[in-house]
């Protein structure tokens, strides 16, 4: 029990991530409606970001933004900054992200023009007939 | 399919707390992230590329290839976007 | 055997494939293009028969194309056995496609164009087939052979012919791409090679029960050798012109399957294998259940072209016989067959195709009279049965007397039974159509008296075919001297 | 040997004649056609250079900017890689001989943004089959899909619905990739490939590990169409405009399929996945083999010809993953081989789609192929070619692929998976002949031919959709005799060490 | 349940003067802002996304303020459509300009062939040319992606 408990508050992060990816996976397979399906895939992708983010804190890490002379007299001691790497990433992940939502932004635009309804199955329905 | 979509839910969300289970904990310094490659960028960013942001040179010069599609994929978006919405028969 | 590197091989191949070309440049201007059919068919004869003393020293040549998989190129190799076999049918193509000319125009037949081209290409198959080096070849050729007589089959373009169409790919390409295929993947797992040597390559490499399956799988994989149950691809490809039946199924297509099984027994199994094992019975006792079977069927068959398949069903399986007492002199028989039956049953078929231009009669009840008023296809005809009844003096009574021999020093009475008994049979279903030709009263006002002999194209044919089986009955010196190569090397 | 930057020249010409496209076709449409041709012919050149190279000196790795791996991005112009390179430009550059032709028919004012995108997803497909390293693969992924989204948009009918289906799909899959790569980078610290699998066996391969490999593998089986995850793909190939569907039908499974190699091989190792997880593999495989019947089935149902040969795409996915996880050589080198064949088969079967739609309209239903062959003798001949590759009758390329698979299979001991191969080639047969057989007898009823695009004009496709379709049937004989060389020198180096 | 989710017919405010005033003075500092995050990326948060992003924002916020046309008006499509193109171009071409340069691709220091500045110098710059393409590229498509998901392709009336 007490291990358990030690076990997630040590990394409580990942269970909020998870908690959120959960919910965003469900909303991305289960929800019938495309607005919400889309919803649900911001939600996943945000966690997923959250990870990433998180996995590249130190306690009581500095932003790698460096004093450059400082810089160049005496070195960096790298453990006192935060890892880069995961916000680079992230960069290039919130990008495509942004990207993919603004392409199902416009098909959900026209799908709701040519049918009139947003709901998956009436649609299925009508693009069937 | 609303069963499916719970059933999976719940399954992936439960193998992805189990893989959590040999996790640094969070904002350990000495987790493996922090220790292999980062460090290279932060010591080098100065005197490699005479950009103290490191963010700025891993994404601009170390990554830059990653950064070049990624600015790619939102050009891609927008042509989506148009030709997806700027049709005569709309 | 040493076989020499060569182009002739891909030559005899490639020459009637390249053929179609100016055939089918030709569309507008028919003498052109029949002129090329002949040309291209007597082209290959020769191409085939200038290979021959090459094999008759003990020699031969071969090809390799390319070299596809490890220990299996896509090879050509000439043998005695393939040159055996090439002989035969080149020669045969010769005579059907003169016949063909006469039988296409009497008929005045739609898209003769695609019908030359794609004899043309089933005539590469064959020879392809005959030719080939490995398994892997083979079943290129084969497969090219099933493919390339599909719109031949089909010439009628009805629904009948449809079906036809349908039934004979499935049973072929299915057979070959469920059974053959696995089974000569098998092979390869196990020896890493499929080149067909003298005495085998399995000996020493399988067990008895891998080697029986294998067997089975290959006997029916061939489905062209029409072992019953998967024999009712032949009776309905009848559907097709007749210079067709006659000779892709009376000869290149149904005598490319059994060829595959001798190449299998003698060049993959090994007789001495399969003579260990003693798996003999197995092809004996399928090939007999075929003979008799098929000759019953045969008796029951009203259209003529119909009958001659179902005898055609079951004088394959003699080939398969003979093969499958793993004798001397069964083998020989059962090769030897494979040429007797070919000239005898071309001829027959040709009546028929020549009975069907002159007096547009299929069913046998309708031909009552009718030898009377075509003698010369009628006498064909009557030589012709008597070969394949196995009757001195004709080429089909040494095949059978050989193989006879065969069972008798196996010590397999029995099968001297059934070769008995079927001979009967044969005799039961060809003489009455003989009969009626010549003595039965045909009714009257079937308007008999107009009808005359088929055009001389097609007479010229059916008449040198049934000459010869004459002549290879006194001279069958050529075809034993290839034999004895085969069976005893 | 020295590295050459001829590679990255085939990866960016399709990029700046993209951007190109993008301004000239605005202004002339003529403008479009000779930029589309001359970039993708110049980086087909280069990259059969490139190959020319490999073969000759062996592989090489190349860092993008200059940085030493693992602190820059790594790309691996190995004898693999390259060969997918040239696969991937070649069948770029056949399919869009045709594709401009069909484009300017279908989607005349819009043509230039079709080619922009177009051409990018050339380039992502050149970036995906080169890259060493495990999150550039996700940004070329999104990229190839985020393109492959928009082209399927421009599709007619219930394209858009489709469209987005596959969005939904596609970013799922996405995302379970970027999530097992994040477990990766949080487990080791790095995303090259090579410095992954240098540091992976030094792990306990913990539950964490077990969690990134599976998360990567379903986000990838789910981008290429495997079995149980395959629902998105058919109504989305077949609702692409035929100008698309020539070149995404072809590539995309087949790199998707390229990438698992990849990341099996290059991240992870045959120990992990086929000793270690042994039961797994035996799985997968029987999942394979399922998916090729289902699969098969599912288009024996179909009564149309583009649907149909959606789903044998989906039963041919399930043969390259099947003989991937065979886990010998025999099998590797058929899934290999089968990524070339299936690749040149698809494009010359869609070629042939687009050729006869030209010509008898969008609809392909069964009943609207009637009497093809006397109206289109080429176009049929060469359906009927990449049918027999599709059959796997010798010599075209599709019997060779298929004698690997079997033959890794029968060594495997996995008989559902070689029945499973046997059944979809039987089955295939039956598809294909259906079609010819309707195409070769049945005579065209004048009714019909009224309603849909007009009256279709009698005779061939135009030359410029012969050309290709032609030189593609012609490959699939030509591959096929050149298998043996190609397995001597290609594929015998891509198989990983240990299996 | 069935939701209306069609756009609102007309505006529902009219045009309101203190509103079009402020935004009209904003406009120019939110786009200097804009400009100084992505030149600043260097020595401080910053970049091209992040500029261009703002840069893109001051666009929107003036559709939003006045309507479409007027923000076309500024930014026409074509220029638009050209400057997403050229800022993409300009980090292909760097790369590409890098390896033609002898190089390897995107590797900076090699255009120190051009004028001679120092490699590690070089490294900073070209990662300022390739951030300026960045911006150019993320305010055009920002602004044509509001543009278009706003009027629905048709460029007549905005939100």
């Amino acid at each position: 029990m007490e291990a358990i408990l030690d076990e997630i508050i040590a990394k409580y992060n990942y269970w909020i991530y998870v908690v959120l990816m959960m919910i965003g996976f469900y909303a991305m397979i289960g929800k019938n409606n495309l607005v919400k399906k889309l919803l649900g895939m911001n939600i996943f992708q945000t966690a997923i970001i959250l990870m990433f983010i998180s996995s590249g804190v130190k306690k009581g890490g500095l932003i790698p933004v460096l004093d450059k002379q400082a810089a160049l007299e005496h070195g960096v001691n790298a453990a006192l900054i935060n890892n880069p790497v995961p916000h680079v990433l992230m960069l290039t992940a919130i990008v495509v992200s942004v990207s993919v939502t603004g392409v199902a932004l416009a098909l959900i635009q026209r799908i709701h023009r040519r049918y009139g309804t947003l709901e998956e199955n009436e649609i299925l329905e009508k693009a069937d007939r | 399919m609303k069963r499916i979509a719970l059933v999976s839910t719940l399954l992936a969300g439960a193998l992805l707390i189990w893989g959590t289970r040999d996790f640094p904990p969070w904002g350990d310094p000495n987790a493996p992230a922090s220790l292999h490659v980062s460090p290279t960028y932060i010591e080098g960013t100065v005197k490699d590329t005479s950009i103290p942001n490191a963010v700025t040179s891993v994404l601009g010069d170390y990554r830059g290839y990653d950064t070049m599609f990624e600015t790619i994929v939102i050009f891609c978006a927008g042509i989506v976007v148009v030709s997806v919405l700027r049709r005569p028969d709309a | 055997m040493h076989a020499e590197f060569s182009y002739w091989p891909p030559a005899a191949v490639l020459i009637s494939l390249l053929g179609t070309v100016p055939i089918l440049l030709s569309d507008r201007r028919p003498n052109l293009r029949e002129a090329w059919t002949v040309l291209i068919s007597v082209g290959k004869f020769v191409l085939v028969a200038s290979m021959l003393p090459a094999v008759l020293a003990g020699g031969g040549y071969r090809f390799t194309v390319a070299e596809v998989l490890p220990g299996a190129a896509i090879a050509l190799r000439v043998d005695a056995m393939g040159m055996y076999f090439a002989l035969v049918a080149s020669f045969l193509w010769i005579l059907t496609s003169v016949y063909s000319i006469g039988y296409m125009r009497a008929l005045d037949e739609h898209d003769q164009t695609r019908y030359y081209a794609s004899f043309a290409v089933a005539m590469s198959a064959t020879i392809g087939v005959a030719f080939s080096a490995n398994l892997l070849t083979l079943y290129l050729f084969y497969e090219m052979l099933s493919l390339s007589t599909y719109p031949l089959v089909t010439h009628k373009q009805d629904a009948e012919a449809r079906s036809a169409g349908r039934k004979y790919l499935t049973y072929l390409l299915g057979s070959s791409v469920a059974l053959t295929l696995p089974a000569m993947i098998l092979i390869y797992t196990l020896t890493g090679t499929l080149e067909f040597t003298a005495g085998g390559i399995l000996a020493g490499k399988a067990d008895a029960s891998t080697v029986s399956i294998l067997l089975v799988l290959l006997v029916f994989g061939f489905a062209k050798a029409a072992v019953m149950p998967l024999h009712g691809w032949l009776p309905a490809a009848m559907v097709a012109p007749t210079p067709v039946s006659s000779f892709l199924h009376g000869v290149a297509v149904v005598k490319v399957g059994v060829f595959s099984i001798l190449r299998m027994v003698f060049f993959v199994f090994g007789t001495g294998l399969l003579a260990d094992l003693n798996l003999g019975a197995v092809l004996t006792s399928l090939a007999s259940v075929t003979i008799i079977g098929a000759s019953l069927v045969a008796l029951t068959q009203d259209n003529l072209k119909r009958r001659l398949a179902y005898s055609t069903i079951g004088q394959l399986s003699y080939m398969i016989l003979g093969a499958g007492m793993l004798n001397a002199a069964g083998m020989a028989g059962g090769l030897l067959h494979l040429s007797m039956h070919a000239f005898g049953k071309i001829t027959l078929f040709l009546c028929a195709g020549a009975i069907y231009v002159a007096a547009h009669r299929s069913n046998i009840s309708e031909m009552d009279g009718l030898g009377r008023r075509m003698p010369v296809t009628y006498a064909a005809f009557f030589l012709a049965s008597l070969s394949i009844i196995g009757m001195p003096p004709l080429g089909g009574f040494l095949s059978k007397w050989s193989m006879v021999v065969g069972a008798v020093e196996g010590g397999r009475l029995l099968l001297v039974a059934v070769i008995l008994v079927s001979s009967l049979l044969n005799a039961a279903y060809f003489f009455p159509i003989v009969y009626r030709g010549f003595f039965a009263r045909a009714a009257e006002g079937g308007g008999q008296e107009e009808i005359r002999e088929a055009p001389v194209l097609c007479l010229i044919p059916l008449g040198v075919t049934a000459l010869f089986c004459l002549v290879l009955f006194l001279w069958p010196t050529l075809a034993l001297e290839l034999i004895r190569r085969v069976v005893s090397p | 040997m020295t590295p050459t930057n001829l590679h990255m020249y085939a990866l960016a010409a399709p990029l700046i004649g993209a951007f190109a496209v993008m301004v000239a076709g605005r202004y002339s449409r003529r403008a479009v056609a000779p930029i589309v041709l001359g970039v993708l012919s110049f980086s087909f050149a280069a990259a059969l250079a490139v190959f020319l190279r490999v073969l000759s000196g062996g592989g090489f790795r190349y860092v993008v900017g200059n940085w030493l791996a693992p602190y820059g991005i790594e790309l691996s112009v190995d004898h693999l890689g390259s060969l997918m390179q040239v696969l991937v430009s070649g069948v770029a550059l056949t399919a869009s001989v045709s594709a401009v032709q069909s484009v300017a028919a279908d989607l005349e004012d819009r043509q230039h943004l079709f080619f922009t995108l177009y051409l990018i997803l050339i380039a992502g497909l050149h970036g995906l089959v080169l890259t060493a390293d495990a999150f550039n693969v996700y940004v070329l992924l999104e990229i190839a899909s985020i393109t492959a989204y928009g082209l399927i948009a421009l599709g007619r009918g219930r394209a858009i619905v489709s469209s987005f289906n596959y969005v939904i799909m596609g970013s799922t899959g996405a995302c379970f990739y970027l999530l097992g790569i994040g477990y990766l980078y949080i487990l080791t610290g790095t995303l090259n490939m090579a410095d992954l699998a240098r540091i992976i066996p030094t792990l306990q391969s913990g539950p964490a590990l077990a969690t990134a490999f599976s998360f990567c593998l379903v986000g990838l089986w789910i981008k290429m169409a495997f079995f149980p995850l395959h629902v998105w793909l058919p109504n989305a190939y077949s609702d692409m405009p035929d100008g698309a569907a020539v070149l995404v039908a072809p590539l995309m499974t087949k790199v998707t399929v390229y990438l698992m190699i990849r990341f099996m091989f290059s991240i992870f190792s045959p120990a992990y996945e086929f000793i270690q997880h042994a039961g797994v593999q035996h799985i997968v495989v029987n999942v394979a083999a399922v998916g090729i019947v289902c699969a098969s089935a599912l288009a024996l149902g179909q009564k149309d010809l583009r649907r149909m040969l959606t789903y044998v795409i989906v039963a041919e996915v399930g043969y390259m993953v099947g003989g991937v996880w065979l886990a010998n050589a025999q099998g590797m080198t058929g899934a290999i081989l089968h990524i070339v064949n299936d690749a040149l088969m698809t494009l010359c079967l869609f070629l042939a789609v687009s050729a006869m739609a030209s010509r008898v309209g969008g609809d392909l239903g069964f009943e609207h192929l009637r009497g093809l062959f006397r109206r289109m003798p080429v176009t049929m001949a060469a359906l009927s070619v990449a049918a027999l590759s599709m059959i796997g009758v010798p010599p075209t390329c599709g019997f060779f692929s298929k004698w690997y698979l079997l033959l890794g299979g029968i060594q495997a001991g996995q008989w559902l998976y070689a029945g499973a191969l046997i059944f979809s080639s039987l089955v295939n047969a039956v598809l294909f002949f259906r079609v010819i057989e309707i195409a070769y007898f049945r005579t065209p009823d004048e009714s019909r031919n009224g309603q849909g695009h007009g009256t279709p004009p009698a005779g061939e496709a135009p030359a410029m959709m012969l050309q290709p379709l032609v030189v593609s049937a012609a490959a699939l004989i030509a591959v096929g005799l050149a298998t043996g060389p190609l397995v001597q020198n290609v594929i015998r180096f891509a198989l990983p060490g240990g299996i | 349940m069935k939701t209306d989710y069609s756009l609102p017919q007309d505006r529902p405010i009219g045009p309101s003067l203190i509103i079009e005033v402020a935004v009209r003075t904003m406009i120019p500092f939110i786009q200097l802002f804009g400009l100084y995050v992505i030149a600043h990326g260097h020595y401080s948060p910053g970049g091209g996304f992040q500029g261009g992003v703002v840069l893109g924002a001051s666009f929107i916020l003036m559709a939003i303020a006045f309507d479409l046309k007027t923000s076309l008006r500024f930014f026409s499509l074509r220029a638009n459509a050209v400057m997403a193109s050229s800022g993409v171009f300009i980090y292909t071409g760097t790369g590409v300009l890098c390896a033609l340069l002898g190089g390897l691709f995107l590797d900076y220091s090699a255009m120190d062939a051009l004028l001679a500045l120092g490699p590690v110098e070089w490294r900073s710059m070209g990662v300022f040319i390739v951030e300026l393409g960045v911006g150019l590229a993320v305010t055009a498509i920002m602004a044509s992606l509001f543009w278009d998901l706003s009027s629905g392709g048709d460029m007549e009336k905005g939100l």
